[in-house]
């Protein structure tokens, strides 16, 4: 071979600390090596051009840039080289900024350390052998996890871009957080009367298949193929039939089942459509409350549904979708606040979630919109707002803020407000976050134009008094004093967490999370929508806390992803796949049992059992080559004699 | 006129000690295990003196289990890194040495070696070496066992053929015998007694030997017979349906020959890279594997048959000798028992009745 | 801390791309001052990480290697690391076995964004290696010769299978044999006191078939050879759970085998029976007594008593009778106790680690590179494609020396971990008796104790230990770095 | 008019690195959320609030700090340790401002630490700490004479105290005063209060 | 069963009927609770607050005792004592401090120290919730009972290992196995003032009103303590509060024992009730005879713990 190697100064990022023009000295030695530079800047247009003219002058059929980390420039130098005629799989980097001139400060250790990580690339490349990548076809077609505001979004507009769009809802309707709010900030409009349209359009739009009750069991194939079975949970209703006409719930006996939907602030019946405007408006049975299941007798559902729909022997079935790329769309859920034994526990009735409160306030919530005790039905006179319940708290393991709470409550103290004049409204907060646009000025008018007190501090604890009311400890840290209220009523600003299985689903997506369960996105700032797995995208909450208007914006950057993507007719795959020497393989199938992604096949060639790379599928990880005793299955660009020739380069 | 000379059991260390001034000593010595094993190596001083057959014949004295033929080293000019200059460095190294105890069967597979690589059109020049630089003591036996057929193939219990020394043992001591005019040499200064007065004994414990074994079978046409068999592949087969394929027996095989040459280590190393010549195995699927990945023979009888034919009828086509010499080493020491005997009597016989 | 101030010792670390070696790149980006010895190479996966890379690196001069991956669950390949978490940790187990302290490898979890913990392990893994000092070799090690001792009892009575019902397999055999390619079995070998396999293939063949102590060689090496064929196969206990392996790895299928199984009473320890019949002419007969045989060579009585002179693998057997058969006869001996530690093992848990490279050393000079040991092992099913002897994958020179020999019984105890059925035949088979089941009695019981005492070739509907793993592992515990 | 903190004056890093090691809590974790505060028992009494103690730490605010009375009227409860969001053990930074301050010998609140004395001595004396001892002793020291004399008449009658001090027995009273007695010598030899 | 034991220099003093009410319910429960020798006083706040290594001096020298006599569990029934001589035996684990605190001692301190529990939690897991239900003689059913913890039992939980620092539970469920009613008592937790009732009076008395006013506002018939600071500064100094607050209190304030007691149906004298400030004979006339010995299994757990 005929090896260039180029060690980047980084201006003084490197040479501050390693000798670069000794590297390439040293390197001139190493074998096969014919040429070797140390420029100020390679990855800028003159070091770029100054490799091309190197590779045609010194007929190089190889390159080695010594520099930053290969996940900063691998693709850009790869680009260089193949401007200037090499395939792109004949470059190696050796890491000499991350790994060697940040991390140490003795020039002559890292001169050194330096030397060998470039001799290691060399060997490396010395192995190397030129690789081109498959194409294959797309399937064009979009599957969103979610069908909160976020997915609903993603779902309308791929559809309207023409692709066609299967959409996973886990509830028996889509709308997600959004349908449960009263109005929105900051404009506080009516929740219902912006998301329901859009609702509206998802059932209505050809291009859109929504399965509701629905829940993705498993997912296997890659970028452009995805095959996704989905698991649609018994609802014992016959959807084709059910029309909606709700005759079922009027009758239902079962009244005292807790109602999800009205987030257990009031009850509901065991068969039941959870709002007015349902999408799908379908009936559902909840087994747990049903007398058909807890009894084993009632069947009143049965006798006067009009439609026939109730199945009572009803299974969960499974349905297999094949879409070329997939959104998660998942959302949060409010995190478990009962922890707070100081608020109480969940034990005080009248100390509520944000989220209940939001119910209460609701027009077609349980108490029609009118803002009442759950103990006692009575009106509250003081209503104390606690802000940062469960977000931002270390001793819980949330240090992260929720987000969007500061600005809800700004809007339940004004609500409160309209609905109960005579009330009086204190939020205690740590910090008013309000960065959007007419936020801040939003959360001041419920101040200025609303009267609500706002303590700076947090409220240690909350306890009933005995006689009825609630003693609220708080300091005010401006005043530096401790304070006390006395409340007829507590809404909580509980945070929020990733949805329960948001774990399991990634790991079904083979998508990485943080420690909280939110899907960790490609880069935080410049990527923030794609994911480390090709063709999965995030929308909303999943990927970390935010409101409904950036929720709707990356819903939209998601659709146009999965649109960028299907503009394409064919992909091309990363050529850096397993493959398989036929003659070593004895097709005992442990590369088979081993492949994550399903990635290698039996085949027979002469009588023989063989494996097969599926070049398309394989994802590149080389579990089989380290699988495979007799090393028939090589994972080109890291194959035995690769990494060899690398352990070599450093151990003899 | 040969030398003669005596030698008491304990006298033996000094006359190695002796020997072991001037040269390297390759005596048996014992490896303790479940399965005991004995195995030629250095001999220096306060090492016992074993006189039992080794498992493993001394072969590697002349033919190394891997040798470094050369060494070489690239370096490039420094004013023109494109200028590289290659440096090969010549290993061949043969240190005088002496094989003391090994078994005629052993000592006549020197023979059989040295036709190919001394005496065809090229002689080889690391082997050449280090066969000038060997003297051979061989131990007589005193029986015959149950694995050893050396009368079957031309030689037996004494028989001098490869040896520049025999070494016969009778009551009290041993009588060592020179064959050779380089044993003579050895003899003559190894400060041994004189041993004309008990020669005698030895010769009839010689005699002894050769009277206990079974008489052999004749095998002059196994040459022929073999060849005829070439094309019978369910012969072939069905004498290796047990071979494991492992080509143990060819390891230690005195006779054995075969060698493969690999390059090692990169030749802009400090070390530079290595040329070696290691122990190959016909037994091995690799053994005729092309570069293409085509192999003539796949099938482990044709690799049985190929082992055979050599011992019995191409080096004897080629040499005038068979090339096995009734070790038995490849029956006493085949994990499932094969036996090359019965495969050169069955070809005989087959050859009979397909004629 | 720049450089740790002794000198430069080689720590070799195998990084995955996305979540390790971004870690590393983080701790660059901030800064993270990390001692200098460490050279890291880049790898798709911890997935990827062979082994037997790490036992090369540590062979061939590393004084430390580490390896570190995503996070479990968060493998970007999301299985990968869970199977490097399992191969890496038997490893782990392993290399003290060789006599290579196990503390110069270490296996770990950084994800991309965990740049200080990169330093922390960089740093603390530096160090420690620092402690121990540049890695002692084997070929400079002091030979050292030490043999394993006597077994213990047998945990059933060892006899010579004199009573047991041959001549009625003998009638099952020849039943089924129509149907069959041939059976494979035991006859007489060049003398009486030797048998050979059999491969009967015609009803008289059958005839020829023994039973008894002296039917040691572990036949099951032969069915992958008939793959595709129906063939019958007679087993003893131990062979069967070959048996077992081959179907489970697929190298055999079920309907194609017949398996015929007689109780086992032992089998005879064939390089001690020959060492002390010595050197002889003739067989003049043997006899089979209850629990010894009388082997007359010569004109002279050796008598051999099962009791003493048993396969060592016998007297730990606890499985006599076949696990899977499909002919099955006799009466089913009665196993008492517990499993002792193999002599093999016992040998080399009572050395310490200097003493075991010494062992090794002192070993494996005599050892031929024959390979005997994988062409008689069962379970060697890449046969004629042993990356041993390739040069693509090139993992092994034709080098004579102690590491070379000893890099091979690594590949081979490796590749055998959860799936060797300690047979013993590679022992058996050794021409120079170096005792290297012990290397493979040591990955076994490893295996088992972090495997829910997994033993290879019980069920042949078993998971392989080391093609599965646990999203929880119960017995594998991440290290911490402190 | 007070002129306003020049924070660069005032900042004695020093200060804040010794309250971090002593009381083994990360001060900076501090964002002033208020909690400590709030479910403090005594603040009512307190002349800087907890929080703002926390603040004055992490300012390095050295002499407001431990010459609060706040230090010296902490009860010890670990309300704030537990409620606090940031994992902070308030109340051993309490604990350990009062450590110090009390080695400077800055007491604030002089009664406590006399109550505190008067309760050891007892304990010196006879191993075990006497009430009545306690108190007589307290009132001496404190010049208070009338403490709790409203409670005493009761007390009395429901033989509460009693008027015999407890003593241990096996020797256990000396060996107990001579762990006092190495614990003054040996703050002596470090010159500190002890 | 024999208990080793340490009961605090309070049981001596001010607290008896709490040692007295402990050693009868104790006796009845069958266990035999049997003090350490040559005991000494923990220290309790006063030396902590003072010094660190004093205080752990004081407690080592009790520990060291308990480890000499083969001792491996401790009880004791005071929450101050408790705390003291646990966060010893934690701080004793750092080899430097435990080099200074031997340097104050005779000896140097056992390497290992027994572990130290309360009576209550000694009890809960002597016997369980039927196993005390078995012993009841007299019906609490009338009875509504706060119980108060204060505020060193629970906390810190690393240290105390109480259960839910913020909401133990562990009185609550002994009392309701004596078939007492028992309250949700949301101050269950909180100080009462500690012994700074001596040198900061109000601060006391305005921290034990709360208490007392909460009890009152939620009509229950006593305040049930398990520490004998807080039950003096609750039942003794209730007068003082009562002023502070502008209020007039008359809530009865017993340990949980005497409570246990009464349901065992022990005599107020064997229990010491006399020696209570508030009068406990509202309480003894609400009590009724059980209607039969109770056998019947209590809902809700067969274990306290």
């Amino acid at each position: 071979m005929r090896i260039g190697v180029f060690v980047c100064h980084c201006g003084s990022n490197i040479a501050g600390t390693v000798d670069c023009a000794k590297v390439a000295e040293i390197a001139k030695n190493f074998p096969d090596v014919v040429y070797a530079d140390d420029p100020m800047y390679t990855c800028a247009e003159p070091g770029q051009a100054a490799i091309e003219a190197a590779i045609h002058e010194h007929k190089l059929d190889g390159v080695v840039v010594a520099s930053c980390s290969p996940r900063m420039h691998e693709a850009t130098f790869r680009r260089t080289v193949e401007r200037a005629g090499l395939n792109r799989y004949m470059f190696e980097m050796a890491n000499i900024r991350e790994h060697v001139s940040w991390i140490g400060k003795e020039q002559q250790a890292n001169t050194n350390k330096s030397a060998e990580l470039v001799e290691i690339a060399v060997a490396k490349l010395r192995n190397n052998r030129p690789l081109a990548a498959k194409t294959f076809d797309v399937t064009k077609k979009t599957l969103i996890v979610g069908g909160g505001v976020a997915g609903i979004q993603a779902a309308l507009d791929c559809a309207e871009g023409g692709i066609p769009v299967i959409l996973v809802e886990r509830e028996s309707t889509i709308g997600g957080k959004m349908a449960k709010l009263d109005k929105t900030f900051p404009t506080v409009d009516c929740s219902a009367c912006i998301l329901g349209p859009k609702m509206v359009d998802v059932a209505q739009h050809p291009g859109i298949t929504l399965y509701a009750c629905a829940e993705i069991e498993e997912v296997s194939g890659y970028v452009g193929n995805f095959s996704v079975k989905i698991r649609k949970r018994a609802t014992y209703i016959d959807w084709e039939k059910c029309t909606g006409c709700g005759a079922c719930s009027e009758k239902c006996p079962s009244k005292k089942t807790p109602d999800v939907f009205n987030e257990f602030t009031g009850t509901t019946t065991a068969i039941n459509i959870p709002f007015p405007q349902a999408i799908p408006k379908k009936a559902v049975i909840n087994a747990q409350y049903c007398r058909q299941f807890t009894k084993g007798k009632c069947g009143v559902c049965a006798k006067v549904c009009p439609a026939g729909a109730i199945d009572y022997a009803m299974q969960d079935s499974f349905v297999t979708e094949e879409v070329g790329c997939i959104i998660a769309a998942t959302g949060y859920e409010l995190m478990d606040w009962t922890i707070y034994q100081e608020y109480g526990g969940g034990r005080y009735p009248d100390v509520i979630t944000s989220l209940q409160y939001e119910r209460l306030l609701s027009a077609s919530g349980p108490t029609g919109g009118h803002i009442v005790r759950p103990s006692d039905g009575r009106e509250p006179q003081t209503i104390v707002f606690i802000q940062c319940v469960g977000s931002r708290d270390n001793s819980i393991g949330r240090p992260y803020c929720s987000g969007f709470c500061c600005m809800y409550t700004a809007k339940q103290a004004i609500l409160t407000k309209d609905h109960l004049p005579q009330s009086r409204s204190y939020v205690f907060y740590m910090d008013i976050r309000t960065p959007g646009k007419m936020y801040d000025e939003f959360s001041r008018r419920a101040v200025e134009e609303y009267g609500v007190e706002y303590i700076r501090g947090r409220v240690s604890a909350v306890y009933p008094d005995g006689l009825g009311r609630y003693v609220v400890m708080g300091a005010d840290t401006l005043l530096g004093e401790p304070v006390e209220i006395r409340a007829d009523m507590v809404v909580l600003a509980v945070g929020i967490e990733a949805a329960k299985n948001a774990p399991a689903l990634a790991e079904k997506l083979r998508i990485s999370y943080d420690k909280y369960g939110f899907f960790m996105e490609s880069h935080v700032k410049l990527k923030p929508v794609e994911t480390n797995t090709a063709g999965v995208f995030l929308a909303g909450v999943c990927q970390g806390a935010k409101d409904i208007p950036a929720s709707v914006a990356q819903g939209s950057a998601a659709a146009a992803k999965a649109l960028a993507l299907f503009a394409r007719d064919k992909l091309e795959n990363d050529p850096q796949t397993a493959q398989v020497d036929a003659r070593r393989c004895v097709g005992c199938g442990k590369c088979i049992r081993c492949c994550p992604f399903g990635a290698i096949t039996e085949t027979e060639i002469r009588n023989e059992k063989k494996a097969q790379v599926i070049e398309t599928v394989c994802q590149g990880c080389g579990l089989c080559t380290s699988t495979c005793p007799q090393g028939a299955v090589q994972l080109s660009h890291a194959t035995d004699n690769q990494i060899l020739a690398e352990v070599n380069a450093l151990c003899r | 006129m040969s030398a003669i000379r005596f030698a008491t059991p304990d006298g033996l260390p000094a006359f190695l000690a002796r020997l072991s001034e001037n040269s390297r000593i390759l005596a048996p010595a014992v490896k303790p295990a479940g399965k005991r094993s004995v195995i030629f190596e250095d001999w220096h001083e306060g090492m016992p003196v074993i006189l039992e057959k080794a498992t493993v014949p001394p072969k590697d004295a002349v033919l190394p289990q891997c040798e470094t033929l050369f060494t070489y080293k690239k370096s490039k000019n420094p004013d023109n890194r494109e200028d590289v200059a290659l440096c090969l460095e010549n290993r061949a190294e043969a240190r005088p040495t002496v094989i003391f105890a090994c078994r005629p069967c052993d000592a006549r597979g020197f023979a059989v070696l040295d036709r190919p690589y001394l005496k065809g059109p090229f002689a080889d020049p690391y082997y050449k070496a280090k066969r000038a630089n060997l003297t051979v003591i061989t131990i007589t036996c005193a029986s015959g066992c149950n694995t050893c057929f050396c009368h079957w193939v031309g030689g037996g219990p004494s028989s001098p053929e490869g040896s520049d020394i025999l070494m016969t043992e009778i009551d009290g001591g041993f009588v060592l015998q020179s064959m050779t005019e380089a044993g003579e040499k050895l003899l003559e200064s190894a400060g041994l007694d004189d041993g004309r007065e008990v020669f005698a004994k030895a010769e009839a414990a010689r005699k002894t030997a050769w009277a206990s074994l079974a008489s052999a079978p004749a095998i002059k046409t196994a040459p022929q017979c073999i060849a005829a068999l070439f094309d019978n592949e369910q012969f072939w087969q069905e004498h290796t349906e047990a071979c494991l394929s492992c080509g143990a027996c060819t390891y230690f095989c005195p006779t054995c020959y075969c060698f493969n040459i690999t390059d090692e280590g990169d030749a802009f190393d400090e070390k530079g890279g290595r040329r070696l010549r290691s122990w190959d195995n016909c037994m091995s699927s690799l053994f005729t594997r092309e570069a293409s990945g085509h192999n003539p023979r796949t099938q482990k009888a044709l690799r049985m048959r190929n082992r055979i034919a050599h011992k019995f009828s191409t080096y004897p086509e080629n040499w005038g000798a068979f090339s096995c010499n009734g070790c038995g080493r490849c029956i006493s020491g085949c994990p499932v028992c094969l036996d090359i005997r019965a495969v050169v009597l069955n070809a005989i016989a087959a050859a009979a009745s397909e004629a | 801390m720049p450089v740790m101030k002794d000198k430069e010792l080689r720590i070799v670390g195998f990084l995955c791309n996305w979540c390790s070696y971004g870690g590393a790149d983080t701790a660059g980006v901030a800064r993270a001052e990390q001692p200098t010895d460490l050279r890291i190479i880049r790898v798709p996966c911890s997935g990827r990480v062979d082994p037997l890379f790490i036992v090369k690196a540590l062979l061939s001069g590393a004084d430390g290697v580490l390896v570190s991956g995503c996070h479990p669950r968060d493998c970007h390949y999301s299985s990968g690391n869970f199977y490097a978490r399992r191969r890496l940790e038997v490893l782990k187990h392993f290399l003290p076995a060789l006599g290579i302290d196990n503390a110069r490898f270490e296996y770990t979890w950084v994800s991309a964004s965990e740049g200080q913990r990169w330093q922390q392990v960089v740093t603390a893994f530096t160090r420690r290696i620092h402690t121990l000092g540049a890695a002692p070799g084997f070929e400079d090690a002091p030979l050292l010769m030490k043999t394993a001792d006597m077994a213990p009892a047998p945990l059933r009575p060892l006899g010579t299978g004199k009573n047991a019902p041959l001549e009625s397999l003998k009638q099952a055999i020849k039943e089924k044999l129509p149907d069959l390619a041939c059976v494979i079995g035991w006859k007489q070998g060049y003398d009486d006191a030797h048998t050979t396999p059999l491969f009967a293939k015609k009803p008289e063949d059958v005839d020829e078939l023994v039973w008894g102590p002296l039917n040691a060689a572990n036949l099951a090496v032969y069915l992958p050879l008939f793959k595709g064929k129906k063939v019958g196969i007679v087993v003893k206990g131990c062979d069967s759970r070959s048996v077992v392996e081959l179907l489970q790895e697929n190298l055999v299928a079920r309907e194609d085998v017949t398996i015929f199984a007689l109780p086992c009473e032992g089998t005879l320890d064939m390089g001690r029976v020959n060492e002390k019949l010595g050197r002889y002419n003739v067989v003049g007969g043997i006899a089979h007594g209850a629990t010894n045989i009388t082997i007359t060579t010569d004109g002279q009585e050796h008598d051999f008593s099962m009791a003493e002179y048993a396969q060592n693998k016998c007297r730990g057997c606890t499985e006599p009778e076949a696990v899977l058969s499909d002919v099955r006869m006799g009466d089913s001996p009665l196993v008492q106790g517990e499993a002792p530690v193999p002599q093999e093992l016992a040998l080399l848990d009572a050395m310490n680690l200097d003493e075991r490279r010494s062992f090794w050393r002192t070993q494996m000079e005599r050892c031929l590179r024959c390979y005997a040991c994988r062409n008689a092992c069962p379970m060697c099913v890449c046969r004629d494609y042993c990356i041993s002897d390739s040069r693509d994958p090139h993992w092994m020179t034709q080098e004579a020396g102690v590491t070379q020999k000893l890099f091979f019984q690594t590949i081979h105890a490796l590749h055998l971990a959860g799936r060797c059925t300690g047979c013993g035949e590679c022992q058996r088979a050794c021409p120079v008796g170096i005792p290297i089941l012990g290397l493979r009695q040591h990955i076994a019981r490893t295996v088992g104790e972090l495997f829910d005492n997994y033993r290879a070739g019980i069920d042949p509907a078993a998971v392989p230990p080391l093609l599965g793993y646990e999203v929880e592992e119960r017995n594998i515990r991440e290290r911490e770095w402190k | 008019m007070k002129n306003a903190t020049d924070m660069s004056q005032r900042h004695d890093s020093g200060f804040t690195v010794e309250v971090g090691a002593q009381s083994g809590q990360k001060l900076s974790a501090c964002y002033q959320c208020g909690n400590c505060t709030a479910g403090c028992p005594a603040s009512f009494v307190y002349d800087r609030q907890v929080n703002q103690i926390m603040r004055g730490v992490q300012l390095g605010m050295k002499d407001e700090v431990l010459d609060s009375r706040a230090i010296w009227l902490c009860l010890s409860c670990s309300t704030c340790s537990l409620r606090c969001p940031n994992n902070i053990d308030v109340a051993a930074v309490m604990e350990t401002l009062r450590h110090m301050a009390r080695k400077e010998n800055r007491v604030a609140v002089g009664n406590v630490e006399k109550f505190w004395f008067s309760f050891l001595n007892t304990v010196r004396a006879f191993g075990r700490s006497w009430e009545i001892g306690t108190m007589a002793l307290y009132m001496m020291r404190s010049l208070r004479l009338f403490t709790d004399l409203d409670l005493a008449p009761e007390a009395l009658k429901k033989q509460k105290l009693g008027f015999k001090p407890h003593v241990v027995a096996q020797g256990g009273a000396s060996s107990v005063t001579r762990i006092f007695k190495r614990y003054k010598e040996r703050a002596e030899r470090e010159g500190v209060r002890p | 069963m024999n208990y080793a034991y340490y009961p605090g220099c309070s049981a001596k003093g001010s607290s008896a009927d709490y040692e007295k009410s402990t050693q009868a319910v104790c006796a009845v429960l069958g266990m035999n609770l049997v003090e350490i020798p040559g005991w000494n006083c923990c220290g309790s706040t006063p030396a902590h607050a003072v010094d660190t290594e004093l205080s752990a001096a004081l407690c080592s020298r009790n520990l060291d005792i308990a480890a000499q006599q083969g001792v491996e569990k401790l009880l004791t029934p005071c929450p101050s004592c408790l705390s003291n001589l646990r966060h010893t035996a934690k701080r004793m684990e750092n080899p430097q401090f435990r080099a200074r605190v031997d340097e104050l001692l005779d000896n140097p301190a056992a390497p290992d120290f027994p572990g130290v529990t309360s009576v209550m939690q000694g009890m809960a897991a002597h016997c369980d919730a039927n196993g005390i239900a078995s012993f009841i003689r007299k019906d609490l059913g009338q009875l509504t009972l706060a119980p108060y913890y204060g505020c060193l039992m629970s906390r810190p939980a690393d240290i105390m290992d109480f259960g839910d620092p913020e909401n133990p539970t562990l009185m609550e469920c002994l009392l309701a196995a004596c078939g007492a009613k028992v309250l949700d008592f949301p101050l269950k937790t909180a100080c009462c003032g500690a012994s700074y009732g001596i040198p900061e009076r109000t601060m006391t008395a305005r921290l034990s009103a709360r208490i007392l006013r909460l009890a009152t506002d939620m009509k229950a018939d006593a305040i049930v303590a398990a520490c004998p600071l807080c039950q003096m500064n609750l039942d003794l100094r209730q007068p003082q509060a009562a002023k502070e607050a502008d209020a007039i209190f008359a809530m009865p304030v017993l340990y949980f024992t005497q409570i246990m007691g009464l349901a065992f149906g022990l005599s107020p004298d064997t229990l010491g009730l006399e020696k209570l400030r508030v009068s406990a004979s509202a309480l003894l006339d609400k009590l009724e005879p059980a209607p039969s010995i109770s056998k019947t299994p209590v809902e809700g757990g067969q274990s306290c713990e």
